[in-house]
Order: C-alpha cells, then structure tokens, then sequence
C-alpha cells in the first residue's frame, strides 16, 4: 500500500463516515443517545478541512497525523477510540513507503490492541471490535479485501444477538439486545465501501 | 422537530455566544474550545475549578460558572463529550500555581477526554486532579459499564468545591471534599417524553402514550423499565424508595432534596412531586435541610424529573448554604 | 396527558404546598385562599403587594413571593382569575396601615375579580389600590378587547414596586412606579406547541409539525395569525421587530431584554433566541443594559417564548438591580 | 315558581353544569382557554356542598344566596358574571313566594342588565347574553319554555357566525369566526335541560 493509497483509504472512511451521519445516528439512537453519527461526520469533516496540510511523509506518519485531528476534535466515545486506532497502525506502519498485506493486518492488530486499551474494552463487549477484529483475521487468513468486508458484515449484524457490556449501551443491560451495534456496523460499511474503491485502484499494495 | 434552532451544527456555539453576550462583565468565550470562563479568572490563590461534559443539560454546565460554581466548562456537542483537545486547552487557559480541578461525569467518553487532555496538560505542567461524578442509582453497579452514570447530583459536588476554593481550599483538600459529597448523593430520574437533539430532528426513542421510562439516562439512555403512566405520587415514592434504598438513608438523616427538571417539564408540575417526596421523607424520619427545585441537568426538551439526595453534615450544609453566583439568575 | 399530576383538581393546592414545605422559613400557605405569603408580611411600615392570575405560569406568581418582590400571590386554578373572595381575603390579611397595591394582568376575569374584591375590602377599612400590567403587544388595541393583555413583562412591574417598597415607598410612588415600568415594557410571544391543561388532558389547540402561533396568549389564546416555523433567528427577528416598532424603543435607548421560556422550551433554546435579540439591538443603537433569560410567565408546558424590552432610565435601573429573593432559586 | 321550584331549576342548572363539564369546556378551547366547563363545574361543585345550608326563605333569598356562592368561588371571568345574574335575579324576584311567568321574565331582564354592567357587554357581542336575552324574549312572547329553549339554543348556534367583541375570544379577531361561543352554548344547554324536567314537575309556576 502506497501512500497514495493510504490517502485514498483515508478520504473513502472520511466521505462514508460524512455520508452516513443519518444511519449511523439512528443506530445509536435504539440503545445509545444518537450522537454517534454526527460525532464522526463532524470529525471526519474537520480532517477533511485541513486534509491539504497532513504530513504526506509516509503512510505512517500521515495515518498518525489523522489519527490526532481524530482524537483532539471528535467528541464522545468516538473520538478518543477511533483517534486511537489511527495513531496506532500509523505507528505500527512505522516508515515503510509500501505496506505489505501483512503489514497492513499487523496495523490492524494494533488499532485493535489500541481500542481495547483506551476503552477497557474486549471482542464480546458488543462494539466496534466485533467488526474490526473479524474484519482482520479475515484479511489475514484470505488476503482479501472483499472476503473481509463480509466478514466484517457478517459479524456487524451478528452485534444484534450480544448484550452491550461497553459504552452507553451497556447502561440497559438486557434491553440492548435485538438492534446492532452502531460502532460495528460502521465498520462493516467502511470495510464495504473500502473493498468497492480497490480493485479499481489496483488489487495488490 | 419543533426548537428555536437555526442550524443543529451551530446549536452549541450560538447558544455559548447567547450566554457571553448576556453576561458581557462576568463571562469569557473562548469559541475555539467551546469555551464559557469566569472573567476574572484564573486567580493564583485559588484552585480552578473546571467541567466539560456533552451539551444539552443546561443550565449543566455552562451556565452554573461563576464565583463559587465553576470557573470554566468546556462542553462538547450535544450529548458528545468534548474532545480532549478543548479539556487540554482550557486546562492551560485555567492554570493556577494551586492546580486545576476537572469534574467529570462518570461516562466512557468524558473519562477518557479528561484522562487524555490531563495527561497532555500535565506534560505542559498544569497540575491536574480529576475528580469523578457517579450519583445515578438507576445503573445497578456492574462489572460492565464504567459503573454509575453523573446526573444531576453533580450540582452539589460543584456547589461544595466552588464554595471551598473561594474559602481557599487547596486541591487535595477539594478532592476530600468532592469525594465526601459525591459519596452521599443519589439520584434517580423518570422520562415521560423522549427528548429531540437539534441534529437529529425526531425523539431518539419512542414512548407510549401511557408509558414512562423509568431510570432514564440524561442521553435519553433507556432506564430500568418502561412502566405505565401513574399518579405523580406514585411516581415520586418509586423516585424516592430507589434513591433512599441505594446508599440507604436513614431516619434521623438530614438531607438536601432536588427535584430537578428535565426540559420539558414546567416547575409547577416540579413541585407537585416536591411536596410527594418531602412528605413522604419527614415520615420516614428524614428531614429536609435544604430544597431544590428547578431545572439543574436537563436533557434537551424531554419532560421528566429526576429527584436527587445529599446526605448533609454540618461540613457540607455550610457549604450549600455559601453565597454563588452563576449565569442562571432569576434577577 | 403526560404530566406529572394526582387529580387534576387538587393540581394547583398541591403545587402551593410543595412550594410552602420547600421554603418553610420564608413563605406561608393558607389553602382556603389558594395563598402563598412572605411569613414575615403584613409589615406596619410596608406597602403590601399582591398579585392573583389564573395559575398555569408558575414561576408567575406564587414563586415570585419573597423580598423585594411580591408579599403575597392568590391565584386561581389553572387559567381561571381568582374568584374575588380570595382577593377579598387576602386583601384583609395583608392589611397594612400604609396600604395594599394589587396588580392585576389585564384580562376581564382578572380585572372584576379585583374590582369586586377591591371594593369588599374597602368597605371593610382596608386601603387598596389596583396597578393593571398591559405589555402584550400582540393585541392590536381595539374597541372591543379590555386591551392589551398582562403577561411576562409584569416580572419588571413587580421588580419595580417590590424594591421600592422595600425602601419604603408610599402607595401613590408605587402606583407611579409601577405605571411607569409598565409604559415602557412591551412584550410579543409565540408557541411552537400547544400547552395541555390538566383538567382538559388535551392540548388545548392544534398545531402543524410546521406552524408556530405568532402572538400567542399565555392562557394559549390564538395570536396575531399562524405562520410556518422558521429558523430561531429569523423568529427572533419577528418578536423583536413587533416589540420595538410598538412603544416604539429608539437608537440610543438602554434596554431590558427578557426572553422568557413558555414552559416546555430548555433554556439552551432560549439562548439561542437571545443572542440573535441581542445582537440585532446592538444594530440598531439599542443598548442592553439588563438581560433575563429564563421561565418567568409561562403557559403550562407550552413550546415556546416571549421577548420583552423594557426602556430603562437611572430610577428604572436602579430599582431592578435591587436585591429581592424568592422561591425560584437555584442555590 | 315556588321556592321547590327555584330550588329545582338551580339544582338542575348545577347538575347540568357538572355534568357538561368536558363539553363546555371544549367548546372554550377553541378560541378561548378551555377552562369555562372547568371553572362553572368546580363552581356549581361547592354550591352544592353547602347546599343544604342556603337560606330559604323565599326564592330571592336563595338566588342571591347562590349567587354571592358563585360569585366568590368561581374563577375566570365566569365568576363574576354568573354570581351577578343570579344576585339581581333574586333582587328582582323580592320576597314573593310565588312566581309568575312575567316576573321571571323581570328576573331574567335584571340578570341581563348586571351581566352587561359587569362584563361591559352588550348583545351582539358574541357571549352568553346572546343566548339569554332571546330565551327571555321567547319566554315573555309564549310563555312557554320550550319554544324559550328552542329560541336559545338557535341563537347559540348562530354566535357561529359572529365576531368575539368581548372576553378572551376578543383578542382573536376575524378567527373567532366560525365557531360557537361557549357560553351562549351553555345558556342553550342549560334551558333545555329546564324545560325537559318543568312539565313533569307541573307546568305552571
Ligand atoms: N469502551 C468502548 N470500547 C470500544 N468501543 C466502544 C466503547 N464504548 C463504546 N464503543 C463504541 O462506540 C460506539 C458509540 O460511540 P459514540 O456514540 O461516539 O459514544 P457515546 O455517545 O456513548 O459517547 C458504540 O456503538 C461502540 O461501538
Ligand atoms: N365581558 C363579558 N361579558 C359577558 N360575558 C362574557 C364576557 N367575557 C366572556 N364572557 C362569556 O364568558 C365565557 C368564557 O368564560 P370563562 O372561560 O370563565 O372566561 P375566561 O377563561 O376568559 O376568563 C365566554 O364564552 C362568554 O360567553
Ligand atoms: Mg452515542
Ligand atoms: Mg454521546
Ligand atoms: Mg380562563
Ligand atoms: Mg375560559
């Protein structure tokens, strides 16, 4: 993965986090209180302001630099865990110029890794780690964008039958059974929308 | 959606230009971080007192800054935590050689804002405390939320502390204090409607003609149950036995009793279940040192209460009874 | 009806006892008058002052008795003048050598009301003289009306007269007093939602999701016409527009701005309408010299606000920056 | 009109006014405040409850009596203007202990002239007068209450067509146009329910 591609992978989470900001509220409104979407759409449109001044060095450091508007502008929950997420694969990407799959899926493990720090939080927990997590051992055992994104679909809508023990949704306990998690099924699209862009920009890194 | 808004995106920054504009010689705005800050602050004798928190409580938190409240609250958007950015900020706007102490509600995102915006002021050396708010009796203590929600009750942990650092109170000193306070407080709420967040446009949940959401989150998180609709003296008891039971109180305690309004709600309906909860107090044996019935954390529009009890001592009734001044006045 | 509420019957007598368990030291209630007192009133060398009104726009008036502010409120139940034996009675207890000044909202049950019970009193020795508030700018004077109605700008009449008897004023000064407050108070308000009373247990009109009544009455009497909802500012624009034009306040005047919730708007709402308010004065060389934002006159859990500008001079001024307490307190 | 009789008319106007509670009052929530139904049911409420206690001496006594009841324990404008028609209704009705038509007549003139000094209100101006002053018309033409009930209710249903001049209706205008007065509907109402239970009860004075 080039830095070109990082780039574009970056504007594809930004403009369908932008464009999602009615679903993924709603999703958060049956347990939640509804922010969600607006707190990533707001977020991702003040990255997207300053998009022309991010450090290009390498995807790494560009992944970093994200990951800090992220962090520093989003509100919520999101902004702290997503800002997190992007500040660690930034780092675990380190300076290479071109991201091997594997390298890819080690920056996946540590956002994970990240995640699951700042939130005390674990796969089971009903969040977006249930996507995130089967999204990348999918990548790694097929190396296959498409075949992760369902994955990532798959597990998103599985989020329906846990109970919440995480975040806002944890507050009702067994009330938040019956509707998905609005964090994972934000990954799922992302994952889908991420798979759509690729092959058009060239299947390998 | 039926609000005086003109774009949801700018809900928040107007409503702060509104509050600064109609305090001009007591308050600054700092718009950049969401900013509401006592003018006269900060002060190298006292200890800076400072909330963030998501938007849509008012008068929490903005509006109750002032001498001895707060000196400076930082919201998110509405419902959002505000980013660590504008905790990190105003962390260093408020530095006082006596420290900085920031309140926090007991939610995910605002601890994790505070812990990292901390951190990052503390690297620039603020002297930092955080003090956590958890007064919320509808979230039974569990291994997996971040444990009890802050709710209304964090008005008296405000009061306390803002009167103890005009007295001079250092910041080891305001956490005693904080702690003491927050420990003795317990709240619970009731939502008869869902509330509308300008950005959203329609209730975030949907309740019955004939149905209450009891325990109600001040996000509009779903409570205990959904129950019918009862009598507001029935409502009151099951107010007040979840609060009574939870830490217990006891007879012979004195205590301040809040019913708080959750936007909605007009006062007089207030006090229909300030005179259920008082009587039925002074029967348990529990007297009423101090009242409080107003709109203190509100949840946008949504019509509901909430009914708070501080267990007082002589410590803590003196410092509810010190004189505050905040943007919420009546004169 | 969702609504905190027992019977609707007993709505108003439990509201005023809750407000008298919560300020046992300050207030009296006698329940054959619907009346709320100052403990410490009549007062030899006092003017008493009292105001009746239907309820329903708490904090107006009963909350409103304290210091510097009324003696004593006697209203009647939910949108219903008092029947004039209370004024009767309360005339009768509130006696003071120096004499009695009711305030009377102009409406036609308010104003026989108090003629009646004004002249029952005065047979029995009592001094009374009656000061009628008219700020309603949504009434277009005419023939047929009584004339403008009294709404949430009687706040400043009952500002005026409270602090000035409190320094001792006669009964002829207070009705100058408050005459001229009145002259120079104007207010215009609108609905976004109907209000329900308790006894109906329905709202009491129909409102599109897309309509707001422009000059709505505080009993929720239609207004000026209906019109389609609009974004805050250019409602603010509205109220503002209709207030100004009509006493009519100039540039280079100083103000008073009050936005005043109807019950059931929050107060970031309120806000919102107030910065705009603000801000188109300051264009026009209107200068505010005073803002209030928050529920003073409300309309029972109705949508919605009022806007209402008060041309100060220095007596004017000084008499509203008088000390006062009451019920509606936040500490 | 005996003092049983008057007795029964009041009872009757008292139950029928409690009884039409929600009805009145809706019709006052048009362009009123819909407390009208509210205000005349608490009203009649309490001068039931001392009912037993209203002196009788003769059918005067007990109208004033009913009347300084009203009159002192209702609210709203309804307070004022009802207590005072009964009052000059007993003043009218001076210590006879028999009634004629023609001095109900006199007694219903009486009201009608303190509700116009009173309300400061005349016919015409869309209120309760314009349903009283034609029952009393009707009643002093045919002696007959049930053509003066008749006469009442069609002049009720007419108040549809006219402009409020006075009460809170007033402040509306043109838009109280189009709907019927509330309290000219309870004086149709009210009659009616008279000349239903008049006959059975014998059908002279
Ligand atoms: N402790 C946590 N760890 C990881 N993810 C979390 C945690 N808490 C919440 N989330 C995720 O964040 C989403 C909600 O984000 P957001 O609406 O911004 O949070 P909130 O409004 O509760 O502060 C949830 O759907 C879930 O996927
Ligand atoms: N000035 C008046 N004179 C005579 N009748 C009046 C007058 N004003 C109102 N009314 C009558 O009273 C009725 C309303 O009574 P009510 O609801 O008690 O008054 P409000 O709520 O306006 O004080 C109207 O329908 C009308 O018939
Ligand atoms: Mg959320
Ligand atoms: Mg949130
Ligand atoms: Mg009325
Ligand atoms: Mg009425």
């Amino acid at each position: 993965m080039s830095i070109e591609k990082t780039e574009l992978v970056v504007r594809t989470i930004a403009d369908t986090a932008i464009g999602n900001e009615k679903y993924f509220g709603d999703l958060d409104s049956v347990v939640g209180d509804g922010d969600f979407g607006y707190s990533l759409a707001r977020g991702f449109e003040k990255l997207l302001e300053g998009w022309d001044d991010l450090d290009r060095t390498d995807s790494g450091t560009f992944l970093k630099r994200t990951g800090m508007v992220i962090a520093s502008r989003i509100g919520g929950t999101s902004g702290p865990i997503w800002g997190t997420a992007f500040m660690r694969a930034g780092g675990a990407a380190g300076g290479a110029s071109e991201l091997s799959t594997e390298q890819v899926v080690a920056m996946l493990r540590a956002a994970v890794d990240g995640i699951k720090a700042r939130g005390q939080s674990d796969v089971g927990d009903k969040t977006l780690l249930d996507a995130l997590v089967p999204f990348t051992d999918s990548l790694e055992a097929t190396s296959d964008i498409h075949a992760a994104a369902a994955a990532a679909r798959k597990a998103a809508d599985a989020t329906s039958d846990m109970v919440a023990k995480r975040g806002r949704a944890a507050y009702t306990g067994e009330r938040s059974r019956g509707s998905v998690d609005a964090g994972a099924m934000a990954v799922a699209v992302l994952a889908e929308r991420i798979s759509e862009i690729w092959p058009t920009q060239g299947a390998s890194s | 959606m039926k609000k005086f808004v003109n774009d949801p995106k700018s809900f928040v920054p107007e409503m702060l230009e509104g509050i600064a504009l109609a305090n001009p010689e007591t308050l600054k705005y700092v718009p950049a971080y969401n900013l509401i800050m006592r003018a006269d602050m900060p002060n190298e004798n006292k200890v800076s007192i400072v909330q963030g928190s998501g938007s849509g409580h008012e008068p929490a938190h903005v509006m109750v800054v002032g001498k001895g409240m707060l000196d400076a609250a930082c919201p998110g958007d509405v419902f959002a935590a505000p980013p660590m950015d504008y905790v990190y900020e105003t962390a260093k706007l408020l530095n006082s050689p006596k420290g900085v102490l920031l309140l926090v509600n007991n939610y995910t995102g605002d601890r994790m804002a505070f812990d990292m915006g901390k951190e990052m002021a503390e690297a620039d050396g603020v002297r930092c405390e955080i003090l956590t708010v958890n007064d919320d009796v509808a979230v039974q203590d569990s291994l997996y939320t971040v444990g009890r929600r802050g709710v209304a009750g964090n008005f008296f942990v405000i009061k306390a502390v803002g009167a103890a650092s005009e007295q001079g109170a250092d910041l080891d000193e305001l956490l005693r204090i904080g702690r003491k306070v927050n420990d003795v407080t317990r709240t619970m709420g009731v939502a008869l409607t869902a509330c509308t967040p300008p950005a959203k446009g329609s209730p975030l949940f949907e309740l019955g003609a004939d149905e209450i959401e009891f325990g109600v989150g001040i996000h509009g998180e779903p409570g205990r149950e959904r129950r019918r609709l009862v009598a507001a003296d029935q409502i009151a008891d099951d107010l007040l036995d979840a609060v009574v039971s939870d830490l217990p109180y006891n007879s012979g305690d004195r205590v301040a009793l809040m019913i708080n309004g959750l936007g909605g709600t007009p006062i007089s309906e207030l006090y229909i279940l300030y005179r259920r909860a008082h009587q039925r107090l002074a029967a348990q044996g529990i007297t009423v040192g101090r009242s409080y019935v107003n709109e203190y954390c509100t949840s946008l529009d949504m019509a509901g209460a909430s009914l708070t009890l501080v267990r007082l001592d002589d410590e803590i009734e003196t410092l509810l009874h010190a004189p505050a001044e905040s943007a919420i006045r009546v004169f």
